[in-house]
């Protein structure tokens, strides 16, 4: 599947990109997170939780930062396993400064495997929107403190 | 398919199912009719510790009373009794025609107004018509009854203004009057019957082919049932025509970002949402009787 | 043979078990001790299998056993059974549970046997598999291309064969002829069988008699003795495959599973009686699928219509691991219906088998026939429309005319009997085909977009012969077998190797024996799905078990009646040629004397006073393999209603007129119509098994996979044609895939033809809601 | 975990059983009461193969556990006859040849119960409409709708 977007953050780029690159922050950020633990130059271990409605999936994965260039680009890699279904995303981020503001505008594909994959697909759209918007509303959050 | 384990409740009175609520936080699930739930525990996508059965309240949270107009509906009466119920087809169309068009028979003798709502399925069929007919959500919770009106109760993706120790215990809708009109009209998927695009209307016109009043409610467009407000203000005050809720109908996803699944992508949804309603406008214009 | 139930509507004699609960089906079946069985699957289309950790799963309460691919080592691959000659048909290994790779979502892993199936379930979500998730292609056009993910590594680019022997007549002298050509490139999408009846199996093994019994849901029994036989390593004499009642096949319960092996492997492991049966979401992730074509198309035709020459390249998606019968479907099935039912020199087919990360593709409701259906009458119409004829005027000048038969065709087969004209006649009176183009042009003018769809097909069924199935590489014979066995009382057991599964032969073959026999049908018992019982047979499928099990039983029932004849000729101490036999009597012709049916078979048993060397009892054997195909044919017309809006397909009629030579039973074969246009109307409309680029299949559920509903049918109009088969006694044809090779075409020609106000000519199915809006969209 | 104590009443025959909270009520019909004529044919509450009459209304037992039932009347297809007489539903079906494999059939059978008796005398579309919680893949529906309307026309004639 398909994913792109775009979120205005109240934040200045470079404030975002300290953000993006704040194992604490991507941890308190990144919905469903419980632990998240560093594996390496960019690497991390991480235990997710997510629950929509009914549906309540703990994965097991890794966090990944990829191809930075500082200020404006990196790429965010998120693999997960767990009893309902596997998730693989990657998404390239980049950050264009918007007066005192900055746009994120995203773009990348996210593969869903197991359970999930065979019966949630009427969701996905909507799911992945909707944690990708947590996530910058979490971000904003983050940097208004 | 085949459930996990986890505790089973079945409390006698509300109260009691409160407070298995409150001592169980998330680790709780309630369960009315179960036809959302059941599937999804079969399947394991969902697994919770504690299960809480409605069913003894059943007696307490089915019915459907007329009150001074008004329609008050227990959030137990099942989907079968909202169809067949004559006040509902008189006074609350949409609701009614809704429920008729949920899944099958077997799903709507077992399936709850009050499950269907608090569960809020961004395709499910009912909170449509909740919100065209600006019904009002009681919910009873550790301190008591609180009304909630329907278009601040839907946050998207089975996302309800519901606390986790609230049980929605009822649904009042004020009774549609004399030139008022209403109608639910869907897309069902294919597979699922679930609504690809539903929408509800209601339309008050003041006796001489004028809008006054207009409601719209869509569901399975977008993460979640919302009120197409731009329709609304778009007919209200003019002239009803064909031409009017035609162009009212343009509206239909105005600030909306709809779903997108290989059954239906964006710009489909977008333009299904267009036709339905202006479709049930037009159904209920008809019904406003001019 | 006097005729007192054949043709006769009678109400089907195995419907009362089955309307009151008391048939059995495999999911019924409780054993003493058993245990039950969950398969540990994988959810990634392709991925290297690091470890399997069953330790946690091994501890779990009710558990059993846990085994792996490495524990079934010693297990042979699941066979393929159809070996298309010249084709360098790769079929690779495929293990009953995954080793070191999976290759599709649904890939069995690991096996936990449990005492329940709840805590089955619950062990096999304990058992780790660490997985290196590794790229996928799931569609066949993307897999031959270079730098594509590998399915297998001894099948280079993924193909699986290539196939090109079906080259009839003068190509390029047929291109070089035409006045122009038609190409196009068109998509004939995955469909799921799914039979409502899950696949399922109960396996038991007697350590102390080495007799292994497996119940199952089978549409072959004594096949899937011989092939399981040689997996497991267990004499086929000690096989027993028995198939309780199944509830629908559909092509799905032909192929040989590994699930069943794995059963059959756990039962000789444990020594403990393992049921398993699929859930729903296994069967759409690892029963075989059907159909999954892309084809290029170049039509030679003529300025007047007439088509000189066909040459079809076809993509064929084989999935993952080649199932029993999947190369001959794409290949001899589909290949030679490839002129159908009109007069075409030349025929040219190149077929590419490709494996892809997803679940095996073999037979489906009318397998390849349908594929190759939907071709030639897009075609037809395609070039009707260039040249400026009426689909109704083209097809009627390409048919085969009624006078040449039988009909050598280019693809290589010789069709026994037709009257296509016939068919189409009789159509197009009862759609009242000006009628409804006179409607159809007022409709318009009101934005309704009316269209019609015709589609005039033939099909080859009735397999064998045997020697050409040989040739065709299948490794089995296709005739069939019967036991008549008369019992002291004069009741009648038929025993037959077909396996009927819904389509009636309970009742027909019972008409069919009944009326040599002279008795009466409820005195007729048919036996069958035992290979303890029943000789050798090949099953049901491919619209045969009529034509031939059918035929089959008829002669061993006429073996019969000329041994009763002896006996009752020398019992009547009359000549055998002075005696006529009539509604079961055996009379001395002229005279009152005679004696029943009944009174021969107790005198066969009795033995007191039989004919100098006539063997007692009263019982023949047949086996009867066919002198050649049989070819039923026919014409539908789907009218269907366009929103131009929403893009929504109505249909608001179905026409079919189908012709499958003498019919037994009315009844039975107007509801095999029925079920087969569903089928077909449901892959033009609803039914799509779609995959996303990583392999994972999207429409897992019948959630997402729309199975239609009774409101998403409409009611069918049927009359028929009969046109009998010179190739069996009684001109029989098959009618069980006839409905769903005809009418997916027909819908196709319908929406093509409601849109052509918009300038389209041709959608590409499945006609969903969104694709017809998007067509018009772009129109 | 817990079992639980339930009382359900089956075709007449009252059944005491402990049952785990999460045993579905259509394995409690079919393997711990070897009521084996309900069938179960998907996950998803989508085939309506394991239809069931509970407190008179048509339910897919699938999609409900056991102890939902608690105290409840079921009919199953093996309750439809009574004493060998087959009910006029089953007769209609039988007639019509609305059936092939038999897979689904018990479930078409108890919901045309519950259509005829809210709708004695249906239209093939209503027909249809009532039965949309049913698969068949055998029939395409044609047979089936004929099957409704026989027996509905045997019932109304045995009540006039």
């Amino acid at each position: 599947m398909q994913l792109s977007g775009t979120h205005r953050l109240a934040l200045s780029r470079l404030r975002v990109w300290q953000l993006l690159n704040d194992p604490q922050v991507l941890a308190r950020a990144t919905p469903g997170v419980k632990t998240l633990v560093r594996d390496g130059e960019d690497r991390f271990k991480a235990e997710l939780e997510l629950g929509l409605g009914p549906v309540r999936g703990v994965f097991a994965g890794q966090v990944e930062v990829r191809d930075k260039q500082e200020p404006s680009d990196l790429t965010l890699r998120v693999e997960g396993n767990g009893s309902v279904g596997g998730i693989r995303a990657e998404g390239k981020l980049r950050l264009e400064e918007a007066g005192q503001e900055t746009l994120v505008h995203y773009r990348g594909t996210a593969l869903v495997a197991g359970t999930l994959a065979s019966f949630g697909s009427r969701l996905f759209s909507g799911v992945a929107r909707k944690l990708a918007a947590e996530f910058f509303e979490n971000l904003q959050r983050e940097g208004n403190e | 398919m085949f459930p996990g384990e986890f505790e089973y409740h079945a409390p006698e009175t509300i109260e009691e199912a409160l407070d298995l609520l409150s001592r169980h936080g998330s680790d709780a699930k309630l369960l009315a009719g179960g036809h959302s739930l059941i599937p999804m525990m079969k399947l394991r996508l969902a697994s919770s510790q504690h299960l809480v059965d409605l069913k003894n309240l059943k007696s307490s949270l089915s019915y459907i009373r007329e009150e001074n107009g008004d329609l008050a509906i227990g959030a137990l009466t099942t989907h079968t009794e909202v169809e067949v119920s004559e006040s509902l087809q008189q006074k609350a169309a949409p609701l009614a025609e809704a429920a008729g068009l949920i899944g099958d028979v077997q799903v709507r003798n077992m399936g709850t107004l009050g499950g269907s709502l608090a569960h809020a399925d961004p395709a499910a069929d009912q909170p449509a018509p909740a919100l065209a007919l600006e019904a009002q959500l009681v919910a009873q919770g550790p301190g008591g009854r609180r009304t909630i009106p329907a278009d601040q109760f839907f946050f998207g993706f089975f996302a309800t203004a519901l606390q986790q120790d609230e049980l929605l215990v009822e649904v009042r809708v004020a009774g549609l009057g004399a030139n008022s009109g209403g109608a639910y009209l869907k897309v069902p998927h294919p597979a699922s019957g679930y609504a690809v695009c539903g929408v509800a209307a209601v339309v008050e016109t003041d006796g001489g082919g004028n809008c006054v009043k207009c409601r719209v409610g869509v569901t399975g467009i977008s993460d979640g049932a919302y009120r197409a407000t731009g329709v609304e203000s778009a007919l209200e005050g003019s002239a009803i025509s064909a031409d009017a809720i035609a162009a009212a109908s343009a509206h239909a996803t105005d600030g909306v970002e709809p779903l997108d699944d290989y059954f239906a992508g964006a710009d489909y949804r977008r333009a299904l949402a267009a036709t339905y309603v202006k479709r049930a406008l037009t159904t209920a214009s008809e019904r406003a009787g001019g | 043979m006097a005729t007192k139930f054949f043709g006769t509507p009678v109400k089907r004699r195995e419907d009362r078990r089955l309307l009151t609960g008391g048939s059995q089906y495999t999911d019924d079946l409780q054993l003493t001790g058993m245990v039950h069985a969950a398969i540990v699957r994988s959810p990634h289309a392709h991925a290297r299998i690091r470890s399997v950790d069953v330790e946690a799963a091994r501890s779990a309460p009710g558990v059993v056993a846990v085994f792996t691919g490495k524990d079934m080592e010693g297990v042979a691959g699941i066979p393929t059974a159809w070996l298309i000659p010249d084709s360098d048909l790769k079929t690779t290994d495929h293990p009953a549970l995954a080793r070191d790779r999976v290759r599709y979502v649904g890939d069995g892993v690991a096996v936990v046997l449990a005492e329940d199936r709840y805590q089955a379930e619950d062990a096999a979500q304990l058992v780790q598999v660490d997985y290196e998730i590794l790229d996928a292609v799931a569609d066949q056009v993307k897999a031959v291309e270079e730098g594509a993910p590998q399915v297998h590594d001894d099948a280079p680019g993924n193909r699986c064969f290539l196939f090109n022997t079906i080259q009839g007549g003068d190509l390029d002298q047929a291109f070089e002829d035409a006045d122009d050509v038609l190409s196009f490139r068109t998509t004939n999408h995955r469909m799921i069988p799914s039979a409502i009846e899950p696949r399922g199996c109960v396996a038991q093994y007697n350590a102390a008699s080495g007799e292994l019994t497996l119940r199952m849901t089978s549409q072959n029994p004594h096949i899937h003795r011989l092939l399981l036989s040689i997996v497991l390593g267990v004499p086929e004499h000690k096989v027993r495959i028995v198939t309780p009642e199944i509830g629908g096949g559909f092509g799905s319960k032909i192929a040989v599973y590994a699930d069943e092996a794995v059963m059959a492997f756990c039962a000789m492991q444990t020594g403990r009686t393992v049921k398993w049966v699929e859930t729903r979401r296994e069967n759409f992730q690892c029963t075989t699928h059907g159909r999954d074509h892309v084809t290029d198309v170049e039509a030679a035709y003529t300025n007047e219509g007439k088509i000189l020459g066909l040459r079809f390249k076809t993509w064929a998606n084989m999935g993952a691991y080649v199932s029993t019968a999947a190369p001959g479907v794409p290949t001899w099935l589909y290949g030679l219906m490839l002129s159908g039912v009109y007069d075409v020199p030349a025929v040219g087919l190149e077929v590419v088998g490709v494996f892809t990360h997803t679940t095996p593709v073999d037979a489906c409701r009318g397998a390849g026939r349908p594929e190759a259906t939907y071709l030639l009458e897009r075609i037809v119409d395609l070039v009707a429309q260039r040249v400026g004829l009426d689909p109704v005027e083209i097809r009627r000048l390409n048919f085969i005319g009624k006078e040449k038969f039988p009909h050598a065709v280019a693809p290589g087969v010789i069709y026994d009997s037709g009257d296509y004209d016939a068919a189409l006649d009789r159509l197009l009176e009862m759609v009242d085909y000006e009628a409804f183009r006179s409607e159809q042009a007022e409709a318009r003018e009101q934005g309704r977009y009316l269209g019609i769809g015709l589609s005039t097909y033939v099909e080859i069924c009735g397999l064998g012969p045997s020697s050409i199935v040989g040739s065709t590489g299948f490794q089995g014979g296709l005739w069939e077998s019967s036991v008549v066995r008369v019992h002291p009382t004069g009741k009648v057991t038929v025993m037959t190797g077909a396996n009927p599964h819904g389509q009636g032969e309970e009742t027909t073959f019972a008409q069919v024996v009944g009326d040599v026999l002279g008795v009466d049908i409820d005195d007729v018992e048919l036996v069958h799905g035992d290979t303890d019982l029943v000789p050798m047979g090949m099953g049901t499928y491919g619209s045969r078990a009529t034509a031939v099990g059918g035929i089959a039983a008829f002669k061993a029932a006429q073996k019969v009646v000329e041994k009763a004849s002896k006996i009752a000729a020398h019992q009547l101490e009359a000549r055998e040629e002075d005696l006529e036999f009539e509604d079961g009597r055996f009379q001395v012709k002229g005279t009152d004397q005679g004696m029943s049916f009944q009174d021969v078979a107790l005198q066969a048993y009795l033995a007191w006073n039989l004919p100098q060397g006539l063997e007692p009892g009263l019982e023949a054997q047949s086996f009867y393999d066919p002198s050649n195909f049989v070819f039923p044919f026919g014409a539908h017309a789907c009218i269907v209603e366009v929103d131009a809006e929403t893009g929504q397909t109505d249909i608001v009629r179905y026409v079919a007129v189908d012709d499958c030579g003498e019919v037994i039973n009315p009844l039975i074969v107007d509801g095999q119509i029925h079920g087969g246009i569903a089928f077909g109307v449901a892959q033009a409309l609803y039914e799509h098994a779609q995959y996303d680029e990583s392999g994972q299949l999207l429409t897992g559920s019948m959630m997402d996979y729309a199975v239609p509903k009774p409101g998403q049918m409409p009611s069918f109009e049927l009359d028929r044609t009969v046109t009998p088969s010179p190739v069996n006694p009684l001109g029989l044809k098959g009618i069980g895939e006839a409905g769903s090779i005809g009418s997916t075409a027909a819908v196709a020609n319908a929406v093509a033809d409601a849109l052509s106000p918009f300038g389209i000519d041709h959608v590409e199915m499945p006609f969903t809601p969104q694709r017809v809006w998007q067509a018009i969209q772009q129109a | 975990m817990a079992q639980v104590s339930i009382e359900v009443r089956v075709n007449g025959s009252t059944y005491r059983k402990e049952v785990e909270p999460r045993l579905l009520l259509v394995h409690l019909l079919r393997d711990v009461l070897g009521l084996t004529g309900t069938h179960v044919g998907c996950d998803t509450s989508s085939c309506g193969a394991c239809t069931v009459l509970l407190g008179g209304l048509a339910v897919k037992s699938c999609t409900l556990l056991a102890v939902q039932a608690d105290g409840a009347e079921i009919t199953t297809v093996e309750g439809l006859a009574t004493n060998g007489d087959l009910h006029a539903v089953q007769e209609g079906f039988w007639e019509e040849h609305g059936l092939q494999c038999g897979f689904c059939t018990p479930g078409f059978l108890m919901a045309t119960v519950q259509l005829l008796e809210r709708n004695p005398d249906p239209g093939d579309a209503e027909i249809r409409h009532a039965l949309e919680g049913n698969l068949c893949r055998c029939t395409g529906y044609q047979h089936i709708v004929n099957a409704v309307q026989n027996a509905a026309g045997k019932l109304r004639e045995a009540a006039s």
